[in-house]
């Protein structure tokens, strides 16, 4: 296999994955081989990658529930945008957009940390109802802002970018968002996040300052996706805030569910075959046959969770997956699992959920020495 | 006058939420899932109500019949797309209800069309007293949400099946362990929670007599709110959390300054509330034993 | 195994798109003329789309029966954007690559901006049937078939300010363009003597009884709103808004008399300022509605479809008079091409006669200019 | 002897009417072995959560090294220097065994680094992360637990969780190490074990002990001094075999 060592193999895949489908298609898009349409799917995969990266601090490493992330892309498209028109005819355009993507990315992440504050009181549904609540009132408040700001209900009309490039561009800021969100997990910091998810009592009893990562997490997790919001603003002609509705956090929030609760690549891949599916139902499924679009969705989507999550399919799932499947061919290593390098990253791909749903059950329940299915060794 | 009427009009708005939320907060309370289809099983109540209307004329009996579907609709999707589920994590079977959200949505736009059906189950008009109007069915729909709150209070305390109920929501290990079939009682309790939403359906076209397949989505987030506001689980609180919602959303409607935000002011106030009491007004707070 | 799917999702992507890939000439292997939309076939908006999707099919069908333009048939392609406008540049695309030479814009205002900038860098010819947007015939490109927003705004007062009311109600949806495009040019030219009683609702609200009771002492009420949230309105007005008001519409409203089964239950008078009447009994209005009912029933009859019809036959009629004026119309004509033809021709005195309206024309910015009737839905009980 | 580690005045707290622990007041010294032991339900942990700040006393106060720490919270009582372990085992159950420990050692004066040295990957941020795992590996290695350091802390067994739970306890540095009944579940091959590591513990790392345990074999083959607890109060104070051997206490565990 490859002479890497393996830790280092696992931490640089998806970076390499993403740097090299970017250049493959940077060289495609600027030697004309690229379609308009493949442009535009590519610029929707981009933002719905960095908005399941995103959201996935929140969810998977942070394990706390919010349903309004598309209110914080809301925010960066609004303010981005905005900034875009303003400054456009007097920076230029590439000056612009650097500086409307720090705009919107920073004016979420303030809003961020504003809804993270409840976050240190509420737990579970309490919390995802707060942020959904959040994501609506934003949402309200762009929709019936004045015709001179915001747009109102016409929506904000902003520069659209140069099609050949604007993808590119989202691909880098995917890149970026994947160095901070895996730096930052892959860190001690990361370890107290996690940490918090796992047992918050305990973390605080370590001496972890819960406050402040949970503002950090959902500080960093909206700037993200105030920057998708400015990408989204400059991939289209005009923003409106009809986009950004529940259902739309919901949708990211399938991403990251269907990629496997704290695992970065999964909610990539999610992100990528979600989005794909959606434009290519779309624009295959026309006329009479569009109504079928949302029945295919769904099914799709029932089937892949009950079958990714179902504990009775467990042994099935093991015996069918591509793991196995690659392992058939694959010699293996057994000497790989002993490296202190190798595991020391470990990020979990199932994580217990229990007390993110349910807060006024038992947060974790107290481990027995004889619970049937944990074996002491 | 003005305030009164203006209140009235809330209890109007508020007792459709109120409705809602008590089968929310039954599906929510005992199973502990977000059923984010469940909005939409109002809307095929609505629609099972039309068909019976169309096919037999008599709103007794196409209401049974949407009650009757409704209850075996709920069946099955807790079968097929939540009962593999449990013993996962909740946000998988989050993520299944919104598939089912989907999936109803748009089977009901392909059998019934696009277009909107205008259903009128009954005209009961309404009652005028000392310059004031009231709605009959306003009233209808308030007495029927009062006496299925207390009948699932009484039902949930008192019969053998309720505290199971309850045993259920608390831990499904240790009712399974105390002999209890859990899965029998989450059963129960999606029917349960599917033919109020019958009844949801029925009060809502009575109100509003235009049925399409989007009716039951943006009352059902409302209702999850006001479920919310009232306390998790809480029956009482369910109907609490709706009613308030709807005096909310009647006296901010009521000034047109700030009417246009009608709904983010809904919200704004279910951040607050939550915010000085975060397990809603009538949830009981849980202390972790440590 | 994630890692090695992902290489594989890469791969596989990257064969699926370059397989795709050709030169800018979409339209060389036509064989019919294309026209495409894109509006709402799904979702809370999906009656309307699915009304222009019908009935724009419909006249196609026809045009293709009487043997087409010159003996080559007509294609219809409708997309379906769900009224958002983030799926407009996908469908648009689509229908482009797939060889899409004229359009019908789209259905709704929300996704038409993004369409209408989208269609202008590509010099693509559309005619709406519905969007109503004021900015929507922005470009030179892009015309309509329906009143602008504004215009039935300016229309609506003027008529209102002939009534010599001191006040009236007003009831419109303020999160939609539509409403609000209407209702602000209304308020701009409504005689400033008149006071204003104005109650709003947002999405996809069912219950206004706070509305109706801040309305109640008003005989008069306008209601730049769709048909749907009006048959609510009304019915829940009953016995409470006094049974001689009026209720005055919009185009918005044509449709309104197929939500009852007994229109007559409604007390108060209600009537429209519109294009088109769903229950008309004469001349080509009458015929459309007699062919629709009959093949798609009432459902989704109103004047969406009535409109898009008028599209369909206005373009068809347009490709014909430019031919007859020495144009070569060819089935391979790229959509620019076909856009300047067509063009010309709707900036150079073309006028059509249809279901919507007789003489109808267009001017420079592409506003449609037809005479605009007030029907009366339903007199007073 | 020496000077005084953890002192409690009148310490006290109750839950709605009820007092789970009144007047208590403990002078434990430095580098003791202090037990604290009653019936179940006597208020033993509830002690402990006191002065980790879980719960705010209602009355009385503490201090920590002479510092009145009463009120404040878990972060900041960890800070200052108490550290504990849980009854019911709380690990990063997620994380791996060392990753455990490392969780530990975050706020260690010697590993500080900010937010950014580790998003921007600074060689800062490698030289910390190379130190914090060969201090988490020593600390490891006294709890004996150096070579399970890769497996999933879900996946160990019981009695090695509970010293995983002492070793991440450990590694914050305490002054005070507060240990809920650690020798729960061991058999008594592992509870001698564990006798030997709590020793070990308290000699290398000069650290004051107070531990809950209901081993009496343990407790009075490990502590310089217990307090007895019951309803709440304290019954009796002294060397386990003065105190174990009181009447009352005799009383209050066989009951009557």
């Amino acid at each position: 296999m490859i002479n890497l060592k393996n830790a280092k193999w696992n931490h640089y895949i998806n970076y390499i994955v993403v740097a090299a489908v970017t250049i493959i298609f940077a060289i495609l898009s600027l030697t004309g081989f690229l379609e308009s349409s493949d442009k535009y799917l590519l610029e929707k995969i981009a933002i719905a990658i960095t908005l399941a990266v995103s959201l996935s601090m929140v969810v998977g490493f942070l394990g706390e529930l919010s349903l309004g992330h598309a209110g914080f892309m809301c925010i960066g498209a609004y303010l981005g945008g905005k900034a875009a028109v303003i400054l456009e005819p007097m920076l230029g355009e590439w000056p612009a957009l650097i500086v409307s993507l720090v705009i919107g990315g920073a004016v979420a992440a303030i809003f961020g940390i504003i809804i993270g504050l409840p976050a240190l009181r509420l737990r579970g549904d309490y919390l995802a109802i707060v942020t959904l609540a959040f994501g609506e009132i934003v949402r309200s408040i762009f929709m019936n802002s004045s015709k001179e700001s915001f747009g109102g209900s016409l929506g904000l009309d902003t520069p659209r970018f140069n099609k050949d490039i604007l993808f590119i561009i989202a691909f880098v800021m995917v890149l970026a968002t994947l160095a901070v969100t895996q730096n930052l997990i892959r860190s001690k910091h990361g370890r107290a996040i996690t940490a918090i998810r796992d047992n918050e009592i305990a973390a605080r009893a370590t001496g972890i300052d819960v406050t402040k990562y949970k503002l950090l997490v959902f500080a960093i997790s909206s700037f993200f996706a105030g920057i998708a919001g400015v990408l989204y603003s400059y991939s289209n002609f005009t923003v409106q805030s009809t986009k950004f509705s529940y259902n739309y956090s919901i949708e990211i929030l399938v991403m990251v569910v269907l990629g496997g609760m704290g695992n970065i690549n999964g909610a990539i891949i999610a992100a990528t075959l979600i989005t794909f599916l959606d434009v290519e139902l779309q624009t295959i499924l026309t006329g009479n046959l569009a109504v079928l679009q949302d029945l295919i969705y769904a099914l799709i989507l029932i089937v892949l969770v009950i079958y990714n999550n179902a504990p009775a399919l467990k042994p099935f799932r093991e015996k069918y997956n591509i793991k196995t499947f690659i392992g058939r061919f694959r010699p293996h290593n057994p000497s790989k699992h002993k490296d202190d390098e190798a595991k020391w990253d470990r990020v979990p791909t199932k994580i217990k959920m229990d007390e993110v749903l349910s807060v006024d059950l038992q947060v974790s329940s107290p481990y027995t020495p004889d619970k049937p299915g944990k074996e002491g060794k | 006058m003005e305030f009164i009427e203006t209140l009235i009009n809330g209890l109007s708005i508020g007792s459709t939420y109120a409705m809602i939320a008590l089968g929310y907060t039954m599906v929510y309370g005992i199973a502990k899932m977000l059923n984010f289809a469940h909005g939409d099983v109002i809307m095929v109540g609505g629609y099972m109500i039309y068909v019976g209307l169309t096919v037999s004329g008599n709103p007794i009996i196409s209401f049974i019949a949407a009650v009757l579907s409704c209850i075996i609709l709920g069946i099955t999707i807790e079968k097929i797309a939540y009962r593999p589920l449990r013993g996962a994590s909740p946000l998988a079977v989050l993520i299944t209800a919104i598939g089912v959200s989907y999936l109803l949505q748009s089977s009901a736009q392909m059998i019934f069309g696009s277009a909107p059906k205008m259903v009128t189950v009954a005209d009961l008009g309404s009652i005028s007293f000392s310059g004031l109007t009231i709605p009959v069915y306003v009233l209808v729909t308030l007495i029927c949400s009062v006496i299925i709150m207390v009948t699932l209070s009484l039902f949930v305390k008192y019969t053998r099946t309720g505290r199971a109920m309850i045993a259920v929501s608390e831990d499904k290990g240790a009712a399974q362990l105390m002999g209890i079939n859990v899965n029998r009682i989450i059963m129960i309790t999606f029917a349960i929670g599917s033919g109020l939403a019958a009844f949801a359906g029925l009060f809502m076209l009575m109100k509003s007599p235009s049925l399409s397949n989007t009716l039951g989505a943006m009352p059902g987030i409302k209702a999850f709110t006001s479920a919310v506001i009232g306390g998790v689980g809480s029956i009482p609180g369910a109907m609490l959390g709706g009613i308030l919602m709807g005096v909310i959303e009647a006296f901010s409607l009521k000034i047109p300054a700030i009417a246009p935000y009608t709904d983010a002011i809904e919200f704004l106030i279910l951040i607050i509330i939550l915010l000085v009491k975060p397990t809603g007004i009538l949830g009981k707070k849980r202390r972790e034993k440590v | 195994m994630k890692k090695i799917l992902a290489f594989v999702m890469a791969a596989m992507m990257i064969i699926g798109m370059t397989a795709c890939s050709g030169g800018a000439n979409y339209t060389e292997n036509n064989t019919e003329f294309i026209i495409g939309v894109s509006g709402p076939l799904t979702g809370g908006a999906a009656v309307y789309g699915v009304a222009v999707q019908n009935s724009a099919q419909m006249a196609v069908d026809e045009i293709n029966a009487a043997g087409g333009l010159n003996g080559v048939m007509f294609k219809f392609i409708a997309t379906d954007d769900t009224h958002d406008a983030t799926k407009v540049a996908a469908n648009y695309a689509s229908m482009l690559e797939g060889g899409m030479q004229v359009s019908l814009g789209t259905v709704t205002t929300g996704p038409g901006l993004e369409y209408s900038k989208l269609s202008a860098e590509d010099n693509v010819f559309f005619l709406t049937p519905s969007a109503s947007g004021d900015k929507i015939p922005e470009f030179d490109n892009g015309y309509q078939m329906c009143f602008a927003d504004g215009n039935q705004g300016k229309v609506a007062a003027e008529y209102v300010n002939s009534l010599g009311l001191t006040e009236i109600g007003v009831f419109y949806k303020s999160d939609d363009a539509y409403s609000n495009g209407i209702f602000e040019q209304f308020k701009e030219n409504l005689d400033p003597s008149i006071a204003t009683v104005e109650t709003v609702f947002t999405g996809e609200a069912s219950d206004f009884s706070s509305q109706i009771s801040t309305l109640k002492d008003c005989s008069f009420i306008f209601m730049p709103i769709y048909y749907q949230p009006a048959s609510i309105f009304m019915t829940q007005a009953k016995g409470i808004i006094a049974d001689n008001a009026v209720y005055y519409g919009c185009d918005g409203f044509d449709g309104l008399a197929g939500q009852f089964e007994d229109f007559s239950v409604i007390p108060q008078e209600v009537s429209m300022l519109s294009h088109f009447d769903s229950n008309a009994t004469e001349g080509a209005a009458a015929e459309f509605v007699a062919k629709y009912t009959e093949k798609f029933g009432t459902d989704t009859l109103n004047q969406f479809g009535a409109s898009a019809y008028d599209c369909i036959y206005a373009i068809y009629n347009a490709m014909n008079a430019a031919i007859e004026a020495g144009e070569t119309i060819d089935v391979t004509i790229s959509a620019s091409e076909l856009c300047e033809i067509l063009k010309a021709q709707f900036n150079g005195g073309f006028t059509y006669s249809g279901v919507t309206g007789n003489d109808i024309s267009w001017d420079e910015s592409g506003y449609v200019a037809k005479g605009a009737v007030k029907y009366v839905l339903k007199e007073a009980n | 002897m020496s000077k005084i580690v953890l002192k409690t005045e009148n310490l006290g707290i109750s839950f709605g009417g009820l007092k789970a622990v009144q007047n208590l007041n403990l002078e434990i010294k430095e580098r003791q072995l202090y037990g604290l032991v009653g019936p179940n339900g006597a208020g033993k942990t509830t002690v402990f959560n006191m002065i980790t700040g879980v719960y705010k006393p209602t009355t009385g106060k503490f201090w920590l090294d002479g510092e009145d720490l009463t009120g404040k919270g878990q972060e900041t009582i960890n800070h200052k220097g108490i550290a504990r372990t849980f009854q019911n085992i709380r690990l990063f159950n997620n994380m791996t065994v060392i990753r455990n420990v490392m969780v530990g050692l975050h706020n260690q004066p010697e590993f500080r680094c900010n937010v950014f040295t580790s998003i921007f990957r600074l060689p800062k941020h490698f030289k910390i992360e190379r130190a914090m795992r060969d201090k988490a590996k020593k600390i490891l290695d006294i709890v004996g637990l150096l070579d399970e350091r890769n497996n999933l802390s879900c996946n160990l067994p019981y009695g090695k969780q509970r010293k995983l739970e002492i070793a991440r306890a450990l590694a914050t540095n305490p002054k005070l190490l507060c240990l809920d009944e650690p020798a729960a579940g061991m058999n008594p091959h592992e509870t001698e074990d564990l006798m030997k590591i709590v020793r070990r513990i308290r000699d290398e790392y000069n650290v004051t002990i107070l531990l809950i345990e209901h081993d009496m074999k343990f407790v009075s083959g490990l502590c310089d001094e217990i307090t007895v607890l019951n309803f709440g109060t304290s019954l009796v104070q002294g060397t386990p075999e003065v105190a174990l051997n009181d009447p009352e206490v005799i009383k209050a565990y066989i009951g009557g």
